[in-house]
Parts: structure tokens; sequence; C-alpha cells
């Protein structure tokens, strides 16, 4: 049981050993264009408040190209988790992509249904945060910013999108006629993320807004008050000690909410580096068959008008070819053990819990300072455990060592003896040789 | 079975462990939170650009202050407290404003902004190699005297900054409830 | 294309990549502090009194756009009603001004007194002696109206341990030259 | 004996299921309807929790002073005055309750600012301390002209704690929205010697 906690450890120290200098300074090109692209978009942002949006799209882009790369980095020490590719390859089409047209490949197919998933689960917000903050900054007394996401409401986006979609289908086009193949390539990818960022963000505004309704209404206060009932009592007279309404406006409930997302992220993560790593590994047949009812559907869908099935299509068509074999990459690892689960999510948040007093005792060790001198230290710490804020891990010691450590998590589920043995609806095959071929690896 | 009970424990103790980490780790206010300077009741505690040393501490249920020119009896809802302390800066001229009195369950007291327009209170201008005496003076409810901490800052916002932490240790406690040195008046109008 | 060969190949690759990486990180990592710390850096060499511009006796100094002159330092013995072993000391300065944009060029404007030690003194509060009416303060003076070619007397204030009287010189920094300060000598110097 | 225990914690873990569920059942419909249900009437009698504060309103009153608690008024104006018992229910000494009250009454413009002072000694608005109540005086002047009104409707307001803003992730306390309506009765005077620490 230590044991198979242990290995993914191990591994990943090995892999840090062995790729520092190339994750590290991946890290640090994320930085330098993340902070500079960040700056336009909020010079931008002053000038008007949907162009500095439409800029963020690069900042996030960047962030997420970055993240892709440290993973593809990975791949050459993961035997396993590349087996597992090349057989689902061959048994596909039989072709290996070579050199740059594997990086095109990586950026087209994994990186905007990564995108998309990342918006969808709220990390989009902590790049729209860091951008409220930096505009915020630059507002000579916060006044004539205003609230630079006003946009967000506004009919604009609409255009914005609409732009995007004509700018994309004449990369398309140009493309085709085989100029500058890998710059309207680029080109392409923008436009989409820009419109991925700018729904996905909207849409989840409202799924926020929908749930803190939800959550606003008495089924969940009848439940708190029983609960918090027995936990605090207030006290009003001198007598019985004060219990601040800080501590007991947190209810159990939000409590345990907050517990379980912070239990879930580090599973949202893996889905993530499955994602990045899985979008070869394909096979599931129960996933196939509700693939075919989906398509059933497909004849009156064909009625929509063609630039809506367009931006709908990102999301559907290619869905066998790339969510099955995420879904099939979460599935493996779920299934192989409570331990290597357990691993995943501790070991995840303990990296982020030590980057975290990390910084606290690199700052006691500095000691005290004028405020302005710490303004310019703090940087130096930032660079080192990420930033204070926490919205972002960017710090060179600590992201290396998370993308190591989820990599290897994948890679020990890979691996494991038991997934041969564990049965029927496994994929089977071309499949099962990949695994052994993993493991003499 | 055992199996399952062994793995249903196993998920119990990562969320035990998982909750241990979520609440103890520090966030963005604790990072960039006032560096402390510890030190007890008569010690002299050294901060970054100044000193204090906390002389001692009185409780009264009334206080006698001079107003523009009237003498005034000051009452309150729990108990005065009054700190007499020493000042001094390091290496240039400052000013500490910022003093409040943390009690044993952690409820913060700031200094009482009634007394605003009397003489020896915070905030209080120091010279380096010229000590000053100050006043602290706090409402406090009875129950959160004892064992209670007397947190002094320069400024406000003192991010990453020395704040002096001063645990003010045990005080016994009366028949009243009241802390037992208790005086029913204490005059403000003396000098420090 | 064997397996092993592939393996080699990368091998090989991957040894490249990481050696160029060593080399990217010397200068990526400045590249990315200074990137990040840029705006604080200015922030800071504009908010602090950092490298004094030495004065010598009876010079005047061209400062935020007027010309200054130390003209007096002295020490007001004999005042009651003090903390034992302090002197006020006064500073007194006269300034033609060159720039009338006071408003701007004088803001932030910070009087001090420096000792042997490094210790700073600002003005104080705690004395306050009768001037002419014609002296002002360094703050009260940008609001003065002073035009192009006035000369306006400024007095500063202190108080200041005895042992250190032997020691301290004046010095004057004003935003608008910051990090650079203006640190006069004595005539016993 | 033990078995009576079990048998019992069954029963109970059974009408405890029941009884959520129910109350699940419940709360989803209500969440559905109960949108826009009318603001809720607070008694006078009652005490108020808004979040920070526990209010326990104690009477009203039109006052036509130079003075009203040191809070000085127009030459000729009538102040409509609420005392009000305030406990402030954190962990740290505050005054976040100038947007609390909130007077929906004819006789008081709308964005006229309340003075409000410490009974005690007159003290505008000082800093409360956690737990230790006091009583204060929200101080509204009146329009020019009006009639005293007989009675002085409010709006309560409260806030909610966050452990961390969206922002910068710092606790505090956000989101002002109205949790009631009150109506006092509006008194002849102050009564001295009720008021009087």
């Amino acid at each position: 049981m230590f044991a198979d906690a242990a290995k993914p450890l191990a591994l990943t120290l090995k892999l840090w050993w062995r790729f520092w200098p190339q994750l590290v300074a991946m890290v640090l090109l994320g930085i330098v264009f993340g902070d500079l692209f960040m700056q336009i978009a909020a010079r931008a942002a002053f000038l008007n408040h949907m162009a500095g949006l439409a800029l963020l799209t690069l900042v996030a882009l960047t962030q997420l190209t970055v993240t892709v790369a440290m993973f593809q980095t990975l791949l050459p020490a993961l035997p396993a988790t590349r087996a597992a590719q090349q057989a689902a390859r061959s048994e596909a089409s039989g072709e290996v992509p070579s050199g740059g047209a594997r990086l095109a490949r990586m950026v087209t197919v994994a990186l905007l249904p990564f995108f998309a998933y990342y918006a969808a689960w709220g990390f989009l917000g902590d790049t729209v945060r860091q951008y409220s903050r930096v505009t915020l900054d630059m507002a000579p007394f916060g006044e004539s910013a205003g609230n630079v996401l006003d946009v967000l409401d506004s009919r604009w986006l609409v255009l914005s999108v609409a732009i995007s979609w004509l700018i994309r289908r004449f990369a398309n086009a140009m493309q085709k006629r085989g100029e500058a193949r890998s710059f309207w390539q680029i080109v392409v990818v923008i436009c989409e993320t820009n419109w991925i960022f700018i729904g996905l963000y909207v849409i989840s505004r409202w799924k926020d807004d929908v749930v803190g309704w939800l959550m606003s209404r008495n089924i969940f206060s009848v439940l708190q008050a029983a609960a918090d009932g027995m936990a605090a009592p207030i006290a009003s007279a001198f007598a019985d000690p004060m219990v601040p309404v800080e501590v007991t406006s947190v209810d159990t409930t939000a409590r345990l909410v907050n517990l379980f997302f912070y239990m879930l992220l580090p599973v949202i993560w893996l889905v993530l580096a499955a994602l990045i790593y899985g979008y070869d590994v394909r096979d599931d047949k129960e996933l196939m068959r509700a693939h075919q009812r989906v398509e059933r559907l497909g004849a009156r869908y064909s009625t929509i008008p063609k630039f809506l099935r367009d931006f709908v299509e990102h999301f559907i068509s290619g869905y066998r070819s790339r969510y099955l074999p995420i879904a099939n990459g979460v599935r493996i690892t779920l299934s192989s053990g409570v331990v290597l689960v357990v691993t995943l999510i501790v070991g995840y948040r303990l990296v982020d819990w030590l980057a975290a007093w990390a910084w606290l005792g690199t700052t006691r060790l500095i000691g005290p300072h004028e405020l302005d001198t710490w303004q310019v230290l703090s940087h130096g710490v930032s660079l080192l455990f990420g930033s204070p804020f926490q919205d972002s891990s960017t710090g060179i010691l600590v992201e290396p060592l998370r993308i190591c450590f989820l990599a290897a998590i994948l890679e020990t589920a890979f691996a494991l003896p038991k997934r041969q043995t564990s049965g029927g609806a496994q994929p089977t095959g071309p499949k099962g040789a990949a695994e052994v071929e993993a493991q003499n690896a | 079975m055992m199996r399952k009970m062994a793995n249903v424990i196993l998920l119990l103790l990562a969320t035990a462990l998982c909750y241990g980490l979520q609440v103890s780790k520090p966030h963005y206010a604790e990072l960039i939170g006032p560096i402390p300077a510890y030190g007890k009741l008569g010690d002299a505690v050294v901060g970054r650009g100044f000193e204090a040393r906390a002389a001692k501490v009185a409780f009264s249920r009334n206080l006698k202050v001079d107003r523009y020119g009237q003498t005034k009896v000051f009452t309150t809802g729990g108990i005065w407290a009054v700190v007499t302390v020493e000042f001094a800066a390091s290496a240039q001229s400052t000013t500490v404003a910022v003093a409040s009195w943390r009690g044993p369950t952690g409820l913060a007291y700031d200094q009482t902004e009634r007394l605003s327009f009397a003489d020896g209170l915070l905030p209080v201008a120091i010279d380096p190699g010229l000590p000053k005496k100050a006043r602290l003076i706090f409402e406090v409810r009875p129950d959160e005297v004892s064992n209670a901490t007397l947190l002094i800052s320069e400024k406000l916002m003192s991010a990453l900054d020395s704040q002096a932490e001063i645990s003010l240790g045990p005080v016994a406690a009366g028949a009243d409830g009241l802390p037992a040195e208790t005086v029913d008046t204490l005059d403000l109008t003396q000098p420090i | 294309m064997t397996a092993r060969s592939l393996d080699w190949e990368s091998g090989q690759g991957e040894r490249k990549w990481r050696r160029r990486s060593l080399w990217a990180l010397l200068l990526l990592v400045p590249l990315a502090l200074a990137g990040q710390a840029y705006d604080s850096v200015k922030t800071l060499l504009g908010g602090e009194d950092l490298f004094p511009r030495q004065v010598a006796w009876g010079q005047s100094a061209h400062f935020g756009g007027s010309d200054w002159k130390l003209t007096d330092l002295r020490g007001a013995f004999g005042m009651s009603s003090l903390p034992p072993d302090s002197v006020p000391v006064l500073a007194d300065f006269s300034v033609k001004v060159g720039d009338p944009d006071l408003q701007k060029l004088w803001l932030g404007c910070k009087v001090m007194l420096i000792d042997a030690e490094g210790r700073r003194w600002s003005p104080t509060s705690a004395v306050s002696l009768k001037a002419p009416g014609d002296v002002h303060t360094c703050v009260s003076a940008i609001f003065s109206g002073a035009r192009r070619g006035d000369t306006l007397n400024l007095r500063e204030t202190f108080l200041v341990p005895r042992q250190a009287t032997k020691t301290i010189r004046p010095a004057v920094g004003l935003a608008s030259e910051r990090p650079h300060f203006l640190f006069f000598q004595l005539e016993k110097d | 004996m033990l078995e009576a225990a079990r048998s019992r914690l069954k029963a109970g873990i059974v009408a405890g299921i029941g009884t959520a569920a129910a109350i699940a059942v419940a709360g989803v419909l209500g969440a559905f309807g109960a949108r826009h249900e009318p603001m809720p009437v607070l008694a006078q009698t009652s005490r108020i929790e808004t979040g920070q504060w526990l209010l326990q309103p104690l009477k009203a009153y039109v006052t036509d002073g130079k003075h009203a608690y040191g809070a000085p008024l127009k030459p000729g104006g009538k102040a409509l005055v609420l005392e009000v018992e305030m406990t402030n229910r954190t962990a740290k000494s505050s005054k976040d309750y100038f947007e609390i009250l909130r007077a929906s009454q004819t006789a008081v413009d709308a964005a006229t600012k309340p003075f409000i002072v410490l009974m005690r000694d007159s003290t505008l608005s000082p800093e409360l301390h956690p737990g230790m109540p006091e009583r204060m005086a929200y101080i509204w002047e009146m329009q020019p002209g009006v009639v005293s009104p007989t009675s002085f409707d409010l709006m309560v307001i409260g806030k909610t704690y966050k452990q961390r803003d969206n922002l910068y992730g710092l606790p505090g306390w956000f989101n002002p929205t109205p949790i009631g309506t009150l109506t006092l009765a509006v008194g002849a005077g102050p009564d001295k010697a009720q008021v009087q620490p």
C-alpha cells in the first residue's frame, strides 16, 4: 500500500531532476509573455473595455500553452503513457506525425478542448481576477477604470464573437490555399480561443448566479440551522464567552462544500493532464453507444444556421476522438485504486500547502521592511513560490513540481498491472499489447 | 470486505488530512500580514522602526479626563484597560499610530475613539534617541482581560512591517468578575 | 526505424534542450524579475532619499528647480518642559526660486537632520518657537505663491538628543529629485 | 440495552433522513416559488441580526433643539431620532454601521445621511467593540416645514461575511442586502430620565 503511494512520488522527483531546466525555462517564458500580454490588455482596457477582454485571451492562451508544453516535455520519460498512445494511434490510422506537425496537432487538438475544460471549471476566473487587479492598480485612485468587466453584460460580446468568427473563416480559407500554413493555423487558434474564452466566461458567470440563487434558498439554511445550533450557540451576556459571527457565519454546509471542491480540484487537474496526453488514447464501447444516440439527433441539428453549427461543432463534432479518450484516461486512474487517488489528492494539496508556507517562511527570513521595499522583494518571492494571491501557480519552484507530480500519477495509473486483469469493459487487443510493452519498457 | 473497510478508512484519513491542510494553509491576508516582534509585559520589544516597552496595565470602571478645559468622567459598557507604554524610534523619526487589545479568544479591541481629544494617546511621534511615554486606552469585555496580547504598529496597513505583540499575562479576577485590582476611577489628568 | 533508435535520437534531443534551457535560464530569470519588478523599483527609488548630494558650507545647490542654501543651524538651549537631554535645533535655509511650479516640484518635501550614525530626525511639533513673519516651512512654502527670482526663507524645528548635536547635518529631499537628496556640510566640517 | 439503543438510533436516523428529505423537497419547491417574496416585517421588540450587528430598537421621536446629542441642527430645523442598542457581533472593533438603517420616510430626504452618536458621551460615530452593547442615536435631519410623522419606517440592511473576497482574497463583509422593514411609533420627545446614562 505504501509502496503504491511511494511510486508516483519517486517518479515525480525523477521527472523533476531530469527535466527541471526545460520546465523552469518554460515557466519563466510563460511569466514574461503573460506579464507582457496582461499589461497590453490592461492598457487596452482603458481605451476600450471590449478590446481589453479580447486581448486577455492571449494571456489565457499563454498560460495554457505553457502548461501543455510542460506536459509534452515530460512525455519521453513516460513509457506507459506513450505506449498507450502509440497503440491507439496504430489502431486508428497508422500514421506517426513528426516534429513540427506534432506541435501543430498538439495545439489544435489538445489545447482547445483543454481550454474549454479549463474555462468550464472556472480557472479562467483567476485570469480575469488578475486582469481586474492590474487595471485597478493602473487606474489613478481606481476611478476611471470603472468596472472593466461591464462589457460581459453588454451586447458588444456578440460583435466580438462575430468578428473572430469572420477572421477565422478567412484564415481557414488562406490555410487551404496553402499560404504560410502554420501562421494561419495560429490565427485560427487565437480566434477560436477568443470565443471560447468569452463564451464560457459569460456562461460561468450565469452559472454562478443560478447556483448562488439556489444556495440562498431556505433548503440549505434549514439544514444549517440544525447543524449550527448544535455546534455554535450564540452568546449575548458577558457570562458566556462571545463567539464572533465570522466563526458562526461560515456554516457547516459551506465548509463541507468547500472541502469537497478542495479535494476535487486535483482530480480535475488530472483530467486536464489526461486530456493533454490522452487525445489519442481512444476506445470505449459503452461511450460509443451514447455517441450513436447523439448522432441520431444530428438530423434535426442540421437545420440550424451554418455559423451556429460551426460554433457548436467545436464542442460536439470531434468529441468521439477527443473526449472519449479523456473519459477513458481518467477512468483508468480512478479505477486503479483508492491509494493512487488519495495519493493524488493529498500530494497535490501538499505541494500547494508547502508553497504557501514557503512564501510565509521566506517573508519571516527576509524580515520587516518598508512597504515600498517589500513591493520589490515580493516579486522575487513570487517568482519562486507563485503569487501571494494564490490564483496562479507560476512559481518556478512550485509549478514544475506540480506538473511532474500530475504526470507521475497518470503514468503510474497507466503502468499498473491491475489494468490487464480487471476485465470486460476494458480495452482489448492492441491496447493490451500496449500495456505489455509498457511494462517491458 | 476488509479491503473495502481499509479503503473507507484511508479515504476518511485523507479527508481529515485535507481539511487540516485547507485550514492551516496561509492565504493572502496572512502572507502579507504584519511580522510579529514578540515580548512580555516589561520587555523592550524591538521592531523595525520603533521599540515598545509596556510598563504597566491598569483597569478601572471610569476615567477622569480633561476635555477642552473641563474635567469629565467617562463610563464604559465593559471595563477600561489603560496600558502605559514607553516608545523609542530606531533609526529615524516615525509615528506609532495603531494599537489593539487581542483577548484570549482572539477578539480584537481597537484603541477607543472616544478620547481622541486627550493628550498622551496614540498617534505619538517619536524621534531617535528620545524615548517617549504614551497611554493606550481600550474598552474591553471583562472576560477578554486575562492572557491578552497588546498589538502595536506604526500604520494601519503594516503589510510585512513590524508589529509588536506583547503578551500581558494572566489577570486575577475578583468576585464580581472584574479584575481584582480594578479601581473605581482612574485619573488621566495626571501626567504619565 | 526501430524503437531503440528513436529513443536514442530523442535522448540526444533532450540533452540538447536541457543544455539550451540551462543557458536560457541565465537570461530568463533576470528578464522575468525585471519585467515584474520594474514598476515597484521605480516607486521605491521615487519614494526614498537614498543618494546624498554633498553641498559645501556657504554654497548653494540647484535642486527641484531652485537654488538651496543652508544659512544657519543652531540649538535653542534653555527651554523648559522638554525631555531631559534633548535640544531643539533650528535649521534655516534661503531658497532662490527658479522654476515657480512648487506644487509639482516640491511635492513630498522633507527636511531632516542626519547624524554620523545615519539616524534621521524629522521636524517636530513638540516645540513651537516664534518665527518672524516671512519665514516658511518647506510645506507651507509650496503654497506661498512665490515667483521666479524670489528668495524664500525656510525654517524647520527639530528635537534632537544632546549627544547627537555634535554630528548632525541637515538634508533636504523632494519627490521630483528622489532618490537623490541634498546633504549640507556645516561650517566646522 | 445496547440493542435498544441501536434500534433507537436506527429509528432516529430514519426519522432524520425522512425529515431532511421532506425539508429538501419543500426547500426545492420553495426555491422556485419564493423568488419575490415580500420583505419580512421586523418586530420592534425583537433583536435584529444584520450580520455584523445585533440591533435592539429602543424608541423614535422628533426633536427640535439646537443640538441633538451634540449633532448640530440647522436653525429652526427638526430631527427624527432613533435610539437603538447595538452590539458588535464580529471579532473586531468596527464602525461599519452607516448603512444598516435606511429611513424610508417622506419626512426625511432619502439622500440625507444620519448623524450617528454614542449616547453615553455624544461621541460622533466611534468604533464599537466586540460583544459590548452600546446605545446609539441615529439622527436624521427632517426636511424643512414637514409635519412630524406619527410612525417611522426603516429598512434594515445586512451584509454577509466572506472569508476571501473575489479580487484579493481578503476576508471582509460584503454584499449589502435588505433583510426587513421596521416600523416604529414616533414619540413626542426624549424621556430624559431614561436616556441619560
